[in-house]
């Protein structure tokens, strides 16, 4: 899908709208060797490509954390905003208003989202920001070496922290009883399955939460570690095989009737779904607990799009803004006019 | 009765909030003020919402000197818990209007006492809805106080109309309750105290506003695109000004909007999502009040290093911490200036009345933007939420000033050779692009963490103090854009008196009577913002004495005075005085009678 | 071979962090340290996990002379990415050792340089284990190092002992690579370069600490039993130091702790759980950075107006915003001694040396419990994670001083008749009681909101002043509790050299050279605390001049000594210079010099 | 149940531990007339009174609001700490480690809580703080005269505010995600129901998180308003009747078997349930994630325990702090003595 067309002439690989892959990349990554943030990077780099978005219709938000680093890693050529610990919500709220047209993507950890970043995180999905929401989640605190996290398990070990003894916060579950319009698990160990929710989450109009295992090779990843390449290579369960299919192209997977479930997401695109061991249909709440409820007691990591209202209005539209980016009001836009003012002077008596 | 005194007095009326006082309250002020009398109203509202004793001072003053005074010529008492202190209240000779719900003794003889008829009156109001009859109540002392001291019922009429913006049934069933006030006066009070009003002509031309909504009209005229606000007193009521006044002003005929106003879930949001939009080119804004403030100190650090203009009003009230909610202070300076960790020196616009509220609600995104830079504006609860006589509004007279901004066509001219932080114009003010330029180039990453001059992170210890010495020249190019100080100066004056914001009608009174009664000649500087512009340390040279008035514990402005201008140490004298009321001329009169006079 | 050169140089260790080095440095610096030399070690390092250049760098000073020096005589560069920077940092004459993976080309022949056969050496050691060989090849430059200036090889073990907690496996498996190399050396390795080591006797009793360690320690002492805190560099390794000694040094038999450590969600709840904890009693802290304390800021007013003792530890990094993280500053001072909106005037404590750290370490519960208001301590990242000599911790000379904390038995001595905030012996502090007192009459309802002498809400005017006062006088009375300055004259000094914290030592060495080398004799005071102590304004003015030295762009503790002392402006010199390093003696020196000598 | 006893030679009604009802009483409210937090203050006056509670051995908390004002209102013989906007929990977290015998009160609102507290709130609960957290719920800021808080409903019109877009916060359902221990629903309307509730809370080792809808009759009373007295009495549904049995006390209520379940606390006082239309467990997570979803669907006010687990240790008891109470601890117990220093010093080496 979304093969790249070869520009004539050329043996460069480009995309519908002529850029190669290396325009998508960023700065040379300072985070650890192996580090799950690195991959899922690389996988934002290889869905904005993919799905022909122009690097200047994104602007990227991260609070901080080695996970809030990375957005300097990818994307260069998109505007970027490394805000504070806990905040990139906010920030990426007022941001989204400068002009309707972009894309946002947040990159936040664990700890920034789950642990200082509560609120608003929370806050973020009741208002339904049209935001790409990513937590790179690996238990821990990467940047100051290695604290437990609130995504921690009952149980985790670390070397230099003791044991964890307080209930871990579940994202997923989290952000849908916040009611959060798109939320899917993943992990950094799966690749192509993080491309493929990065590519839908991109097309979701509203809040896309993106809670993906992103290992920390450096400070919990010993291999009964819930949040390490190993548990998630040996426990990770796909609710489904799921493929992104842009706004213009056809169906071609061949599915057979009811081994798959469609999504159309508002801007025309599909969200294909084909069926793995269960029954499963994520335009549903209760589905959407339930499976996540299960996925707790037998001890897997369930991946995958957990749930998804795609016809919920966001935050910007319900403001109805004009059609212009804000950001390109000038003066006769945004000053009342000089005859305006004695009406006011009037109103005030 | 002793000689008549004519339009200079203060009435004060106390009633129990949540009992709708606040509608008799401003009737009164607006007819006062629609006579042409020169008057200012304040509230002194306790932190509840219903219940507890409350206070509506009028202050009438024929040459203008409508400041806060602590003695009362005439008190109503609507309100049996509050009846002894004011009872106490009233000045000897003066008068005391009293409900006759109320029954207490009169321990004085020394005042003139009037009964109010309500029970009477409202006994007879049987079209007054039940759930209405306490707030129509207080009507009866509008009448009787208006035919006491001679209030135009017209002047009433218009008051009430404005009040319920031409809805005719609730101005009959008020006004009604006035008339039958106005007879029963008429026929019963014997009027034995000497306190009238007479209409003039000092008011023609003005308006009569608050603070708060004059910011909110002045930010809408500057453009506000957004604003990300929290609930607090005194804040709320300018970001309440704005959801009100930018349908109004900024109305389009596809009926789309140019703005958007968002309640946050707290300040650390509010401030967030402001600065967020400062960002992407937007002019953005939040509004807010010292618990508030406090919580938007990282922000403000980060806004402050990464270069991003947003505007920041704070309406001071009582702190340190929760304190007085609902009393006004000037406590906020020192800690907003150095708001957050690290070397901060902030930018502050410091309006001194309803004027300067709107002007400053405009400039201060010309100042933000232009500078790259958070812009505070200190108000206070007094200036922000009583009402206070104003010049009208005036159209901005410079064109909107967007600061240095490049766009596809600027990058393309520049060959995309640009960077975010270089200091191009030697001037310590970079250029920069926001979010949505298509240019390949125009990218940059924000971040509050050590950046270079095209933004990139970098830890070089050189490089870190280029940028904030580059961001400190900044500061002092921002004394350009801090309006000047007020100065008023008279022949012969050896003392100077500084002040800032509310406090300028107290200082103007108190000028006139340590003129007329101590011989004592001053003049006066009014401080409008920090970095302090050039004419401050000029004026504090030219007096031996200058005292430095302000209502806060610690003699913030004198601190900041001295951290400026260590040389002019011996120049500056510090009064400083906060109990949460507004500032009286007696109190800096006494203050400097007492130095000048041993 | 020039003249040479004994214990009197610098050695700069270049490495990508994330690989291991620091076990290797630290052997370095402590083998020097046991060799009875004056030694210093300090880390400048990036924040990042893995990856990035970083530096450490060992001054060896025969006088005790140990602030960091710009110049390196001796460079040992393991890490490509900075081979030309280090390369260039070698002074001219000195020594230059670098890794045989590095494959470029030396440019300077006024140095004198040499290969590490790290590639050799850990092809040899096929016992160590896969993971570990990056980590165990840094040894090669300990074992070359230590061969070509003579660092004594029993040290070296001793210190391999120390770090590795005496298990021998690792530590046979580190001090055979060293072994080797010195062996390599021995036969290949030609002396060219003039610098050596010779044992001394100068560290006799001394010991070796990081000030965090020191901080924590002196806490554990001080009787902490509440901690709520949240990681940030460099606070963390304090917070982390309580964590690991705390069993250590609290140990009971019944298994049971007599304390509790949080790791709280922010920085918020951090401080309220401990502002929590000293309202219930106990001794309680927190330990952060700049954004951490920027996000205090409102619970910080709250523990000012409602009177809670608390500790709070800000251990400085570089600000603004996130600034440089893993850089040294001293630029949160007016900060912190503003922060909280309203008037506020914070106690501060600042250490200077690791012994202060533990000292102001118990001191600190001490202060803010008998003041019954927060205490704020301002260490900063050097001081803080950097290893120093220090003399042993001395067990606190005083008993634990709880203030002024009523009982069951003391209120019915009183009857019951006590008030929270009663000034009852006129030195501005109350009595307080606390949860879990039986007596009936022992509860109060604690608020940010203005409140009177018996605790109640109250919005009268007349008590929030009196309130307000009587904290003012606490701040005054603090003066009392906060440690005099140290000062140490020389006579005939002229000048005044006034300074806070970490700088001692740089100030120490540039006043020797100011004296020997320009023979300018100068005093000096390094204030400990805010209140200023009674020594402080006689110092200045003792004076014609006085430089003060800080390390922030603003001079913040010029600007504090202004407000306090304005009659003395004129005999204070702001110098104030910050870019994340720990300060030099030359800074000093050439500020001064170029005053000076016009 | 718990009828108090009377005094030898009194007629002055005392409870077991010899107080009267007045013992337990506060300031005079300055809450307006009729709303819902003062008739909350009540029941509180009356649980403590009923379940023998010295008032000595509670300490209130409360954050910033009409309903943060309350603790004043009750138990002037407690500590109490009216702490920031949003900020009870940690103050109350740090506070309680004084004397782990007190019993801890905290009194927060809507907007203290689900609006700037979400943080601390969804922290607290993780850590299995033993605090009765009472949330006053009006859907509004009744202090600040009137803004939506995070609970008002979707529709929702207020005067000077207009209609509320975004998607409610559900304290219940947030507070169960979160691993709650203790989670109940109740009404002020429903005063009877509110002090059973309260009464188990005291009793129940670890976080007891009570939402109770309590109307705003200034700003949020409109017939309509989910959060107004007269759409509770119209829309409430008990999912039992519950009663309070304390630690000594035999259970007199005459059930048959089957119609009730019996739930026993830490210290050994019981909870009945008396089952009313539906079968209900309260100690299992599921069912009370299922019965709070149909709620939503039903529009109905479901009031009642919703969740109880009596077993999970409370954060004091994870501690395992030495019997007295910290705050009486001295010099002796909390100064290592002064031959530990060397010992300390070799360790610096
Ligand atoms: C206000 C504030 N507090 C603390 C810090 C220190 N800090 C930096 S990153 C971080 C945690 C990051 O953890 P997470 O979000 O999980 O990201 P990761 O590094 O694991 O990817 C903390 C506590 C900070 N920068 N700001
Ligand atoms: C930091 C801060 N921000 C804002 C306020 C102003 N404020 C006081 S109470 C309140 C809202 C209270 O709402 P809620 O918690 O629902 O309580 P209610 O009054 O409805 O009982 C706000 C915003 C404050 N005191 N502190
Ligand atoms: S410390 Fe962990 S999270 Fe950070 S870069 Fe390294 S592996 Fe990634
Ligand atoms: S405003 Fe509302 S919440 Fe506040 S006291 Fe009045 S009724 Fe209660
Ligand atoms: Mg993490
Ligand atoms: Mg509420």
């Amino acid at each position: 899908m979304a093969e790249p067309l070869q520009m004539a002439g050329s043996k460069i690989k480009v995309n519908r709208i002529g850029l190669q892959k290396t325009d998508y990349r960023g700065n040379l990554t300072t985070l650890c060797q192996g580090c799950g943030h690195n991959s899922i990077s690389n996988q934002i780099i290889a869905a904005c490509y993919e799905a022909n978005i122009l690097p200047e219709d994104v602007v990227k938000f991260s609070g901080i954390g080695c996970s809030s680093k990375s957005p300097s890693y990818f994307l260069s050529r998109s505007f970027g905003f490394n805000s504070l610990h806990g905040r990139m919500p906010s920030v990426a709220t007022g941001a989204l208003f400068g002009n309707k047209y972009l894309h946002g993507i947040g990159v936040s950890g664990d700890g920034d989202t789950t642990n200082i970043g509560m609120g608003q995180f929370k806050h973020v999905i009741r208002r339904n920001v049209p935001l790409v929401y990513i937590i790179e989640n690996n238990g821990v605190y990467g940047l100051t070496k290695g604290q437990f996290s609130a995504t921690a398990e009952v149980g985790l070990n670390l070397k230099y922290q003791g044991v964890n003894s307080y209930m871990p916060i579940d994202i997923p579950k989290e952000a849908l009883i916040a009611g959060a319009s798109f939320i899917a698990r993943s992990f950094a160990g799966d690749p192509k399955q993080v491309k493929e929710l990065l590519k839908a989450a991109l097309s979701h109009r509203g809040i896309a939460i993106l809670d993906i295992i992103s290992p920390c090779v450096t400070f919990n990843n010993s291999d009964e570690a819930y949040h390490s390449y190993a548990w998630g290579r040996e426990h990770e369960v796909a609710i489904h095989d799921l493929s992104y299919v842009p706004p213009s192209e056809e169906i071609t997977v061949d599915y057979a009737e009811g081994e798959f479930k469609e999504v159309t997401l508002h801007d025309g695109s599909k969200i294909l779904l084909k069926k793995l061991e269960r029954e499963y249909d994520p335009t549903s709440r209760v589905d959407a607990m339930r499976v996540l409820e299960e996925s707790d007691n037998s001890e897997s990591l369930l991946t995958g799009l957990i749930y998804i209202d795609p016809d919920r209005p966001d935050l910007i539209e319900q403001h109805n803004l004009v059609d212009e980016p804000l950001n390109r009001l000038n003066e006769s836009d945004l000053r009342p006019a000089a005859d305006t003012i004695d009406m006011i002077n009037n109103l005030m008596f | 009765m002793s000689e008549k005194i004519v339009n200079d007095f203060s009435i004060t009326i106390g009633t129990v909030n949540g009992s709708g006082s606040q509608t008799a309250n401003n009737t009164i002020l607006r007819s006062l003020f629609k006579m042409g009398i020169p008057v200012s109203g304040k509230n002194i509202f306790p932190s509840n919402i219903q219940g507890l004793s409350t206070w509506y001072t009028i202050r009438v003053n024929k040459d203008g000197f409508t400041a806060r005074r602590d003695a009362h010529e005439i008190v109503i008492c609507m309100n049996s818990n509050s009846f002894s202190q004011d009872l106490a209240n009233v000045l000897p000779g003066g008068a005391f209007f009293y409900t006759d719900s109320i029954k207490l003794d009169i321990t004085r003889d020394d005042i003139e006492v009037y009964r109010l008829p309500v029970k009477d009156i409202m006994r007879e109001q049987k079209d007054v809805p039940k759930q209405l009859k306490d707030l129509v109540a207080n009507m009866v002392y509008v009448g009787v106080l208006a035919q006491s001291i001679g209030i135009d019922l017209e002047q009433i009429r218009t008051a009430l109309d404005y009040h319920f913006k031409g809805k005719q049934k609730p101005i009959d069933l008020n006004f009604k309750v006035i008339e039958k006030s106005v007879e029963w006066a008429k026929g019963n009070l014997e009027k034995t105290d000497p306190y009238f009003v007479k209409p003039m002509n000092k008011n023609d031309g003005l308006i009569m506003t608050d603070g708060n909504t004059a910011a909110a009209i002045g930010s809408i005229y500057g453009g506000v695109q957004f604003m990300g606000w929290y609930p607090i007193t005194p804040g709320s009521s300018l970001a309440e000004g704005i959801i009100e006044y930018l349908p109004i002003l900024r109305k389009r005929e596809d009926g789309k909007h140019t703005y958007a106003v968002i309640q946050a879930e707290d300040e650390l949001a509010a401030i967030g999502m402001a600065i967020g939009a400062g960002f992407s080119g937007l002019r953005a804004m939040t509004a807010t009040s010292g618990p508030g403030l406090s919580l938007m100190t990282e922000f403000a650090g980060l806004a402050y290093y990464a270069e991003v203009p947003v505007v920041i009003w704070d309406v001071q009230r009582v702190g340190p911490s929760t304190g007085l909610p609902t009393r006004t202070s000037q406590g906020d300076l020192t800690f907003t200036h150095y708001i957050g960790h690290g070397d901060t020196e902030q930018i502050i616009l410091l309006p001194g009345n309803a004027n300067e509220c709107f002007e400053f609600g405009w400039r201060a995104f010309d100042i933000a933007e232009n500078l790259q830079s958070p812009v505070f504006v200190l108000s206070d609860l007094d200036l922000g939420m009583n009402q206070w006589m104003a010049k009208p509004f005036e159209y901005p007279n410079e064109p909107m000033d967007r600061g240095k901004v490049l766009w596809e066509e600027d990058l393309e001219k520049l060959n995309g050779d640009w960077g975010r932080y270089r200091d191009v114009d030697n001037d310590g003010i970079p250029y920069r692009t926001v979010p949505g330029n298509k240019h390949p180039a125009s990218a940059y990453f924000l971040r509050g963490t050590g950046h270079d001059e095209n933004g990139n992170l970098t830890e070089d210890s050189a490089t870190w103090t280029r940028m904030l010495d580059r961001i400190k020249k900044k500061y002092y190019k921002a004394v350009e854009f801090i309006p000047a100080p007020i100065i008023e100066k008279k022949k012969g004056a050896k003392i100077g008196i500084i002040a800032m914001g509310s406090t300028e009608l107290a200082v103007r009174e108190a000028r006139h009577q340590l003129e007329t009664e101590a011989n004592i000649k001053s003049d006066s500087m009014r401080i409008r913002g920090i970095p302090f512009a050039e004419d401050v340390p000029k004026f504090i040279e030219s007096h031996e004495q200058n005292y430095v008035f302000e209502m806060n514990r610690d003699g913030q402005l004198y601190q900041l005075l001295l951290g400026e201008y260590p040389h002019l140490a011996d120049h500056l004298i510090s009064e400083a005085f906060n109990d949460g009321l507004p500032a009286t001329a007696q109190w800096i009169l006494d203050s400097i009678l007492i130095k000048e006079k041993i």
